[in-house]
């Protein structure tokens, strides 16, 4: 049995539809888009309230999800860093993980046949 | 029909109308504070706004009114018309009929009484907002009422606030000040360092809207407080709109430049600086000078509004800013700026037009004397309040909010809110 | 200028700013609608409320005056003036114009029919609810109309309804009652085991707006309804207003006694509770009258939200509770407070002030007659529509919400809403 | 009380009432516009609303108000009374006091120049537009003003343009027109294939109260335009309204039947179409020709909404259908359908009704000479602001939004926005 | 030490009520609910706004995920399964990951015992 | 290689400012928050709306998702457990999962370096 993998991307909204592009590119069958908060290197910037400043250090990202066969990982992996990536700071990241099994709740199809 | 009839007829439909745009202000005032707080607490500061009004008009009717207008005792309070204020038997009755005139002051004493909600928004226990209220409308407004507007010892004097800067603005200011300053600041509001924080409002398209509104609402204010029909409306209105406007331009450049971007919730407190600040002298000051004053207006709640947060006092809303030194001041400035039929018997001259000092001192005893009378009231209400059923809620309601903690629920039941 | 001349330009004058507040009720309406029901339904709300006016402006014009104030046929509808209704002689044409009265009941005749919406609201089909709008402006409401303000029968037996209660409200509700028992409740309101489910509003601060629009509007509504200028006003605004803010105190210690904390979304039904009821009699009542008014109000609407979901009616936003019950009771509590007059010609006097039980039975008379009709005419209107066109929207329809199935996406198109 | 100076009491009570209705129109395009968009920008359009206010009141004081009144320099332009306006000697202060008279036309004014933030919203410079409202208040509108209104050559001709569909709505629509235009659509409005892509407004209830406002104001907009107490304010506010009711229901009828469903924001533009349509004829129309013009103003809208897409002009919210196409088509339907005391000597006869092609060429010229001088002033200020200091924001600070870009962070600090 | 596995469930916020009660019958100790926007094989819907055509194409649901045991962990897909699948397309996914350790904060109980 | 870990902290809003501070004196390098909605031994709470009881049982809860270094791991499950429990029920919860992959997008640096 191939295994699956759970690919965690977190960018800029504004890379999104990019991002959604490249992906159906590779033949991804499917993703879960989520709104968090992100803190990392990028610093965030001030804003004045009327006249107290205040520091907005949680950016708005979006966190894209999609769980890839192995065959396609890699490549998937490139793709989006070639597509997403401006050099600039807040440019975002990409986690992996091990997916242990996968059900296509429709049919009951599990495994690399659910995805 | 006879032409004295008629007269009152038309005295009698300008003023209801009036009154019922002043009416509307409770709507405006309820959705600035609503507008500019969080939206964990946006539910309560509705039913304070609600409630203020509600209770107010039942004591203001059964009591506050014949203090204010009742046979006065030596100038100070009026001390009959309990019960059934109708049976009094005022000159303006004549006029006005009874109704129409317990009905326009019953809607001025709402407002004095819904400015202090803005300023201790957030934490303020709703059950000591209700006694609050009860109070405020029972007697510190009605008293000062009399002084100025019930024929006590402020109007012999000669004191000149024509729609109430100092009998509705101030008084609301100054309780708000005595308030926000007894029951502290909201939690996190200013750092260990003594930085301010600031804590944006959730809503601001829903707070302009409140401004528009009492803008409108302004239109009956200033104008309806002819008590009757008048060919000075018309005049009264422009000077209240130059006003305004004059003082939305100045605080769009000011916060501008100092703080290097227009900042919007500041700039509509802009608006209603200016209104509250040519409210005393709408009627006696020139449009120039109107602009004049929504000009300083412009200025002083810029300036204002940082003064409090320097001073600790937490006023989400800049109630205080906006009612109390713009109240103050456009009082004031009625000494400086008043222009009233000159040459005439009625003639109100400020010291810019050769009226010398006179006309200012008295404004500047109006001012002290009942900004005296509103401290130390309110001081004494709110520290009995303190005292016995407490004033600001707990600090775990404070953080969950008090729309979840003391009412039912969430105000905007669908929406995420942000982390 | 004459004086009758001037006296009839006074008059139009006053009516028609009466009527620009009552037309500004139906905002009021819309945003208490939209604020009390959930977001996924907003602009659908919207749209019924938008809809039910415009249609309701143009068949009233075409018909619906005609049968109001045509000819009558014997007491029961009129005949006369439709497609042109200023062609009709009537004798208030003469001082109002036909514009002014025609524009001043067309806005009354809306009031009627945008009740309805909030009782039907988040599974009402869009069409259908066109449909109603159409029939209740064509005939069901003119036909009550004739009967009470169009010189009809009951309005020979002396029936009083001085601002609506009974003509606009309790007809608005009778519908709204009838709509909501045919329609069958929400998905999710009643549990299996009879358990009463929450489903909470999406935006109490709009919500409350529209009450604070609805009470300004009432100062339109009531003191209009002298349809002329008249000395009256000031008392039927304080009147008003006494009846409204005691309702509201009322509701909000009764609720926080009998549910633990103060409800804001009962308490702004108080307010409108308190304003329906005193509709009826506000120019006949005392101010002390009126509070009284106002404090059974307040307990009916409460009891009446509860026992309506005991029925198993659901209602979200308490329409049938405020304008049916409030607008019932309030018509027949005329019966006892009304004290007009007395000792004249036009005396007009209830139980408590010596009258005797006349005029509480031509009002009980009155309040049965136009129940029956009216819930005899909506239960066929709304039993044929459901029978053809479909009533009720489909249960996967209902879920997704009506905006996006009904209309063109969701009216919050930025916000995330909760799970 | 002479009866001259009570008639004089009751023409400045009505139009400051009247004025007061019409200022508040300005909260109504505020929510309009602010619902229609993005939130991301609500604090921004809130500003760009309040600031063209602010600043054309004072300006149009100034100098707007002596180019539109003062003495005519060949019917062209007036060339006295700035500064000080009120030493201006015009018949019409003699009537409504200067105040009055000055403060109406203040409010006219503005109307006019808030229509193009709509037009030009979530891309337009804030200083820019600050640029813009400071040139159109102080000439452009004015100049207009002069010839219509100010008894310049267009009053001259016969011109009709009672409540001005051409002085207030075509000329703010021209404006918006040439302004969005010059400054080109929203990233993302136009894809590369040419499709267009919605991007739907954040707050529908908003928006709709906003339109409810507008409505509500136009009672003072329409029937104040007779500037005195009058007996054909009725009739004015008939018209006014079964225009603005056909109009909507045309739209919503249209839209189901084209679009596949009743789109609301269309539909709240239909009630908004037929108001500006009715706005020249109000006076001079019957109620069925304001029927009729309701029904082409819906048609109108809904088919240039989709004509100004085509042609890839980005009109957030409708603001150059509804008030220019409406604005101009109104004016023009006057020539068809004026009906106007007919036998009298002031008769104003269109088309339809005997009287030829006369009055529809007067008005022909008439919507032409605007046009051509709007679109001509416009395109030179719009030009010169983008050469000079730009008329839009940045790409980056298109997509992150105007709010937190320009002014002090986002207009709803608490909710989460979608991805 | 036996292992624990996190289930990940995708599905439409309606089937929701249904999942939560099957979920507490099954006896899981907690869940994690998060408003996302999903694209899958449900290609979305095209709505009308004011004339211009747009295309809907993420769709909300709800992920829920819950911690388990691997004792119950086969029952548990199994029932999900089950008690959301309608046979439509837009039924959801399931995946399953491992973890690698759990800690109930209140107590700092660890392992299969904090949850 | 070393290895890295997702570390996923459910708590309290009230908590997060602390926490915050506490992962950054650990020295992690970025976070992720989400706004979900928790179900645990916590039971909720009835209010009243118009008379009507309802009960609310998702209590708003924030997901506080930070990928670590084996290195650091130990110490911020220690940490972040001390900083946050207050010894009531609704505390929370951590989970471990393992990390396969890593990438910074705007350098493409993968691993350990990633983070
Ligand atoms: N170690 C981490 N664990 C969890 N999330 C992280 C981590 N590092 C970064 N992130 C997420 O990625 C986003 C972008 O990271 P950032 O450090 O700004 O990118 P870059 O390294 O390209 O400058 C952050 O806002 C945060 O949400
Ligand atoms: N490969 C995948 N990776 C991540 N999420 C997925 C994947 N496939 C589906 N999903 C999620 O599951 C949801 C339902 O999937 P869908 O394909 O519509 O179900 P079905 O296969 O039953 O038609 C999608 O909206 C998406 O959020
Ligand atoms: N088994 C689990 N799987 C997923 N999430 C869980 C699990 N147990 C608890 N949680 C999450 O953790 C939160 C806190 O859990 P809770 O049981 O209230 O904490 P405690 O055990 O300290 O009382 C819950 O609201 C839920 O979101």
């Amino acid at each position: 049995m191939k295994t699956m993998k759970k690919i965690e991307i977190i960018i800029k909204s504004e890379k999104l539809e990019e991002l959604k592009v490249a992906l159906n590119e590779l033949g991804v069958t499917g993703m879960m888009l989520t709104n968090i908060m992100g803190f990392g290197n990028q610093k965030g910037y001030t804003q004045t309230y009327r006249g107290a400043k205040y520091t907005v250090n949680l950016l708005p990202k979006v966190k894209v999800e999609t769980v890839v066969c192995d065959d396609i990982y890699h490549q998937v992996l490139t793709k989006v860093q070639e597509t997403v990536a401006t050099g600039n700071i807040g440019d975002g990241k990409i986690f992996v993980y091990e997916v242990a099994e996968a059900v296509r709740i429709r049919t009951g199809e599990t495994g690399e046949n659910a995805i | 029909m006879e032409i004295a009839e008629l007269t009152r007829m038309l005295d009698v439909t300008w003023v209801l109308v009036a009154g019922a745009l002043v009416f509307f202000m409770q709507a405006g005032f309820a959705m600035v504070e609503t507008g500019f707080t969080r939206s964990k607490n946006a539910g309560n500061i509705i039913m304070k706004n609600l409630m203020d009004f509600a209770i107010g008009s039942v004591v203001f009717f059964v009591v506050g009114f014949g203090l204010m207008f009742g046979e006065s005792a030596g100038g100070f309070v009026g001390t009959t018309g309990f019960i059934n204020p109708t049976n009094l038997k005022l000159d303006i009755f004549e006029t006005l009929t009874p109704g129409t005139f317990i009905f326009f002051q019953t809607v001025f004493c709402a407002t004095a009484a819904t400015i202090v909600s803005g300023a201790m928004a957030e934490r303020t226990k709703f059950l000591s907002y209700c006694v609050y209220s009860f109070i405020i409308s029972l007697v510190i407004y009605p008293v000062v009422g009399h002084w100025i507007w019930g024929g006590g010892w402020l109007s012999q004097l000669g004191f000149v606030d024509f729609a109430g800067s100092t009998v509705v603005h101030s008084i609301g200011g100054w309780a708000a000040l005595v308030g926000a300053a007894i029951l502290g600041p909201r939690i996190g509001k200013y750092g260990k360092n003594g930085e301010v924080n600031a804590i944006p409002g959730h809503n601001i398209p829903i707070g302009a809207l409140g401004v528009f509104i009492l803008w409108f609402g302004w239109f009956g204010f200033n104008p309806g407080s002819t008590l009757g029909a008048s060919l000075e409306i018309g005049h009264i209105a422009m000077t209240t709109n130059l006003a305004a406007a004059s003082a939305t331009v100045v605080v769009m450049i000011v916060t501008w430049l100092t703080m290097g971007k227009p900042d919007v919730s500041m700039t509509l407190n802009g608006s209603l600086a200016g209104l509250v600040c040519i409210t005393a002298g709408c009627q006696v000051v020139t449009m120039w000078g109107s602009i004049a004053i929504g000009v300083i207006a412009g200025f002083a709640v810029v300036f204002f509004v940082g003064f409090f947060d320097r001073c600790k006092i937490d006023d989400p809303v800049g109630a205080t800013s906006v009612h109390l030194v713009c109240g103050v001041m456009g009082t004031l400035l009625v000494g400086l700026f008043a222009n009233y039929a000159p040459g005439t018997e009625n003639a109100i001259t400020g010291l810019f037009y050769g009226g010398g000092l006179k006309l200012l001192g008295i404004q500047t005893i109006g001012v002290a004397a009942v900004g005296t009378w509103t401290v130390a009231t309110a001081f004494i209400m709110f520290t009995v309040i303190k005292k016995t059923i407490g004033l600001r809620v707990s600090e775990e309601e404070e953080i969950r909010g008090l729309d979840v903690c003391e009412h039912n629920g969430p105000a905007y039941g669908d929406f995420m809110t942000k982390i």
